[in-house]
């Protein structure tokens, strides 16, 4: 009898964990729709050269993550409220580090591997970004010093009980808009700058389009990714909570909608065309832009986001083509400015709005903001006097695929020849 | 003999085909190629960014001919290629000094 | 002590929630997989179109839902045995909403979830059938409102508790045979039937085949389908019960296969050749069948339900082109012709079988038929004779994309060129 | 309360059996990244026999083993250190078969579906060694054979309790390296032997590289076969305790990364470039590295078998080439030398570290090897003999597509016509 | 100057490649056309429909040549796309008037 | 009229482009070859296997010109294919006897 109660917190247990391995997974496969997304978004020349960093960025993410990042993102309870801390390098099982007794909501295991599938978006948000010019090894060293050290930073800050987490009013990022998505962003940017655009992009001061290789590609990508995003938003809420976490799904699923339309009627309006490539950026805008509030919104909130989440993607497309930013995906308008949109949107719509919440948030956006920017800026630039970042301009025109990867994406002679 | 290549809109091929085999034309080779020229305005987008485009998609077609069947080939390939706007495409006509067959080795000044 | 008794409640709970939220995600993958399915099945000059269309469906049928057709398919207890019902606009959390007390199996917002992915489906069968010559933003009109008031009413008379749910012996469909897939598939006929087959399609009463430009993405799409499928059918138990969610993933499973063997064996019979695209059909021919009573059907009937099904996908698909009933994608041999069998099937195989059984089928099948094919024609009708509903007989042949969208699906210049 | 107090052992017995059956639609996905990823790897004219084998082989797997294998492989508890038993044909659900009196883990039929779709994988693993040479029907026939005997016997050996598992030190193979990749692996080398290479892999001894046709959709399958392996490995703990699933998560995580950095590294230095199919190679390396083990693996323990998985994976395919053993997926490179690698690392790293293990191991390796290669073998040159397992030079150089199929895989010439 | 033009089954295209190197010819362009003509017959099957495939795939080759040398290569041609079915394709002769190398800009009447 | 015809690297397809259009030559078509020939040594990799790419990726393009702006054509091509290594390609000049424009049928020896 005893023991039979005892199964119920075991069982209890079990299920929360159950729920944050299934998290786990979806957040893995939102690697595959970056993969996808972003070689669908690019050229066919380079398309093995796209792929390639994101199959590395994960693997190298992962190991990177085991040594550093868990250790500087989640110290321990004795290093609450502080800029910067470190609980040591590699993993090691704490007591207890099965059972409950750990966290109510999963293992020291399933805590890391939901954690370390994180850390890896952060540098796959930058690889759309930079990708067809930037020097392979480049980037892979860069992902990999973003996602020991910058990423566990600022992710230490907040999740890990750092200084904007003790705030008076604390600052609130459910899921990550600022933590993981705008991290992404503000890497992307500093990359961009670095970089300059691609040859041809911009021809006397006119953005000169460079279509993607493959739609089909660009809507499994996207598809994948909302799929992914029910496990990176209702993962994050740390247990498998009936009311919480399908809360969360709907107010997630009703923002991707919603971002859909915003982009769909914002671009048609412009273009008087349907745009495909708008349309899966709406839906990955209103995506970003829910993560920071995703469980503080009702079903109204959350429509609204999304759906100025979807309009601000299609105009931040071309604003930032306006300012000669040559970023290949859209990653600086989906992850940057809805990371910022959907952190800013706590404090104005939902449970959370209020004007010290407001405070909070752009006291959160802005430390997060100048950090992970300075971080990239001078990580990049440092790269870019010694090893070089950018590939030669033959070997940008003649793909990057050819040269670094002596291969081609895709061989159809034997097809149609 | 001839060699008569024709450059035509896609979605004019089958009508063209259908006319070529009505008067007995059974064989040739075709293949897209993209045709840079004045065309009926095409706009394209991509991410916001409307644009022209600079290239079209065409269909090239190679026939050869015995000299005598040239002219009916090409009124064949005009009448039923022609939409009335910019952009139908050419045809021309050049001269081939002979002709193998592979199957067979054997070699024609005429056409086979 | 109590408390912990009490947790026991809660943690069923919580599994009961976590199948079916589960099972969401797996019903919405299957937007993914009709997405890369339909384009397979269709030319490359119309892939953005119709990638296009199953994007904005979705998004467009999760925010109808929200607005209008959760209200009208669960109207609520107080409504039972009815014709038509309405519980009101939009979402709003019941008393109890997120306890067993709303439900033994889950919340409601996993409730509302569940069913706004099912309904999408049924606006996304559609697509296919009238792929490659229907006008955008009729089509996106006519999945508005058919998603909005066709599908929930159909839906509520036995779903939500209606007069088919409360005969004698009530009508009886497990996941939707009927519900959904021939309201889809019906509702494809009414499009087909009033846009004519595409140009070239029929040529002196022959039918001439028109390849489908990427076999790749239609094995995507139907693994993904069938994956889906587990969710579509096993969240139909409505709790994480083990026996009987398991007992339908083993009938879902064998169906599929048998359905694949039929379409198989009669393909290779007709053609001499083997035939992938059927194989596919067979497999989703087998599943729409065994959807009507997964949970009903032993071993051996799913078996012979979803060999049947196979073997009659193949057969319809000849029949319809016999017809020239012009259908890109083959949803009238999947979805209609299978879902009538599949419910057909309940009164002739497994637990139910019995006269009563099949005559309340009937009646089930003819209402649920008749009603959304003439709401479906009116609706196409109506549309026709104001904004039309067919391209262009230029669009048509250089493709909706170029027209549409101003855009390729595929940009292969840089590669090979 | 007494009521209250069996509906713990209820709800522990749901939530075990829903990981089993999460886990039975992640390894059922592993169908579809086989699929893709085995056409990826080869070429375009020979796409539509690639996916209709890995299509059909799930299909008529999972009748087979409905019919024949699961009575084999899993005979029953009466039959305990045998070599061979059978516990009849077809299904049929037990006394108890849907309650944890069955097995505390999950349902009959939960057991059923989670074995099938494991049996179905031994098949496909062949079917990538033997592509672009191997006549359908011929291949057909030898995976229903392999799938309803030869895999069951020797999967009985082990898992249902046959002499492999009651040795003084029994043979450790947690998850299959052995039991079902090597067998696979063995199924492939008696295929390419007795095929003999494509027309024009090897001219004057020197390999002459085939390309593949589709890197994404290589990059696809690798994705979704890790995805996979969640449940593979994950639900080979046959339960969700949360400790022992969670640390499978990670050590498979963990591995495949490695393992990507294993052939990353390896790759570079021989070649020179970055050489994105030995990286994705390396990643399956890794996991079938880790399958006989994972369960007993610390973190440098996993992080070392799927290093030097990797590094074996590069190195094999490159041996295999000298040896003229024409591989066109690598399937030998990963299945068979990992299998083996994976089995053997039992005995050397983590819990059963030891020289008994490691004579244990070895003549697990030897006696499964043994068997299903000779089976295998056996198999395939009674087809040879009789119906003939290759097909002629002219279908061979055409590609299979246009002869059995009668189609092709892509149709593009709509688009760029 | 001369420029042979063949047209000839995809699958016969290594064999001839390997021929025409080892007559010193390392020079030419291909690519993929489709072809209309008399051909063994193929049928394909779409969602149940048999049907004559209207087009099959092909090689096209261009190859600039000397005169004295397009006798050479024609043979060699021949011998290798040869399968004896309808179907093996053509090959066809035409004059260049003159040729550039764009690397270095001379220009020959003769070939390069 | 001529027709001349350029194989040109693919990567430099697009200066070509822009120096033909600023001499006002707007209308030609290009396609998507395989070359074989000298070039710049290209080492591809597959499976481990380092090997030389027999084949490259070139672009062609037809412009039928009348015969006094042949000259200033090659010119420009060549001026802007050129990257000083070996496989830069070859632009070719032939006769073309006539050719007509589609849209209206008529016909013309010196070009349109
Ligand atoms: N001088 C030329 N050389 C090669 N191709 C040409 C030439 N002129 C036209 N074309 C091709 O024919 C197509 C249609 O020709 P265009 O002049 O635009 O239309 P139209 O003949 O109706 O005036 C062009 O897109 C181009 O591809
Ligand atoms: N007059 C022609 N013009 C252009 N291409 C041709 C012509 N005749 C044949 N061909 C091409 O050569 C291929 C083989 O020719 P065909 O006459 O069918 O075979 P065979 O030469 O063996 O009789 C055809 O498919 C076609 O592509
Ligand atoms: N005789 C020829 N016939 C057809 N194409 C040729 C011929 N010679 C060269 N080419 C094409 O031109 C390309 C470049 O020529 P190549 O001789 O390699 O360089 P270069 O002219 O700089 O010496 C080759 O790849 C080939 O495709």
């Amino acid at each position: 009898m005893e023991e039979k109660i005892a199964q119920i917190a075991v069982t209890t247990f079990t299920v929360n964990n159950l729920w944050m391995m299934v998290s786990t997974f979806l957040v893995f496969i939102m690697h595959l729709g970056f993969a996808t997304l972003e070689s669908g978004f690019t050229q066919s020349k380079n398309t093995v050269n796209v792929l390639f960093k994101n199959v590395m960025v994960v693997a190298i993410g992962l190991l990177t993550y085991t040594l550093v990042g868990f250790g500087l993102m989640y110290p321990g309870t004795d290093f609450a409220g502080q800029v910067f801390a470190f609980g040591g390098f590699g993993l090691s099982l704490p007591a207890n580090g099965i059972t409950d007794a750990y966290n109510p909501g999963y293992t020291y295991w399933t805590d890391f591997l939901f954690q370390a599938m994180f850390a890896a978006t952060a540098a796959t948000i930058i690889s759309g970004a930079v990708a067809e010019r930037v020097k392979l090894e480049a980037f892979l060293i860069f992902s990999v010093i973003y996602v020991a050290i910058c990423y566990p930073i600022t992710g230490y800050w907040k999740w890990g009980g750092g200084w904007l987490n003790t705030m008076t009013t604390p600052f609130y990022d459910f899921a990550g808009s600022t933590l993981v998505h705008s991290v992404g962003g503000w890497g992307a940017l500093a990359g961009i700058i670095l970089l300059g655009p691609r040859i041809g992009k911009y021809v006397n001061g006119k953005a000169h389009p460079i279509p993607g290789h493959s739609m089909p590609l660009a809507v499994i990508g996207t598809f994948l990714l909302w799929l992914g995003w029910f496990g990176f938003n209702g993962g994050s809420v740390l247990s498998a909570n009936p009311g919480s976490v399908s809360l969360v799904l709907v107010t997630t699923s009703l923002a991707a909608s919603a971002g859909a339309a915003g982009a769909f009627f914002t671009s048609f309006f412009i273009s008087k065309k349907h745009d495909l490539g708008m349309a899966l950026n709406g839906i990955l805008g209103g995506l970003v832009a829910i993560t920071a509030g995703a469980d503080q919104m009702g079903v109204t909130d959350a429509i609204l986001v999304g759906l100025i989440g979807g309009v601000l993607v299609v105009l931040a497309v071309i604003f930032f083509d306006k300012l000669q930013l040559d970023d290949p995906v859209g990653a600086l308008s989906v992850h940057l400015v809805n990371g910022v949109w959907g952190t800013l949107a706590v404090g104005l719509f939902g449970a959370k709005a209020g004007s010290a919440q407001i405070v909070s948030q752009l006291i959160g956006i802005s430390a997060i903001g100048a950090f992970s920017f300075a971080f990239a800026f001078i990580l990049f630039f440092v790269l870019k006097a010694t090893m070089g970042i950018r590939v030669s301009e033959k070997e940008e025109l003649e793909g990057l695929d050819k040269y670094e990867h002596g291969m081609s994406a895709y061989e159809f002679g034997e097809l149609s020849a | 003999m001839k060699k008569v290549e024709a450059v035509i809109r896609s979605s004019k091929f089958e009508q063209v085909k259908q006319a070529l085999h009505e008067i007995e034309v059974n064989f040739f080779i075709y293949y897209p190629v993209h045709g840079v020229g004045n065309t009926d305005s095409e706009t394209s987008v991509w991410r916001g960014v409307t644009y022209a485009a600079e290239s079209i998609r065409r269909t090239k077609l190679e026939i050869l001919l015995q000299d005598q069947n040239v002219e009916k080939v090409i009124q064949a390939i005009c009448d039923n290629a022609r939409t009335g706007d910019v952009g139908d495409g050419k045809v021309l006509v050049e001269n081939v000094e002979y002709l193998i067959r592979v199957r067979t080795g054997e070699a024609s000044h005429e056409g086979l």
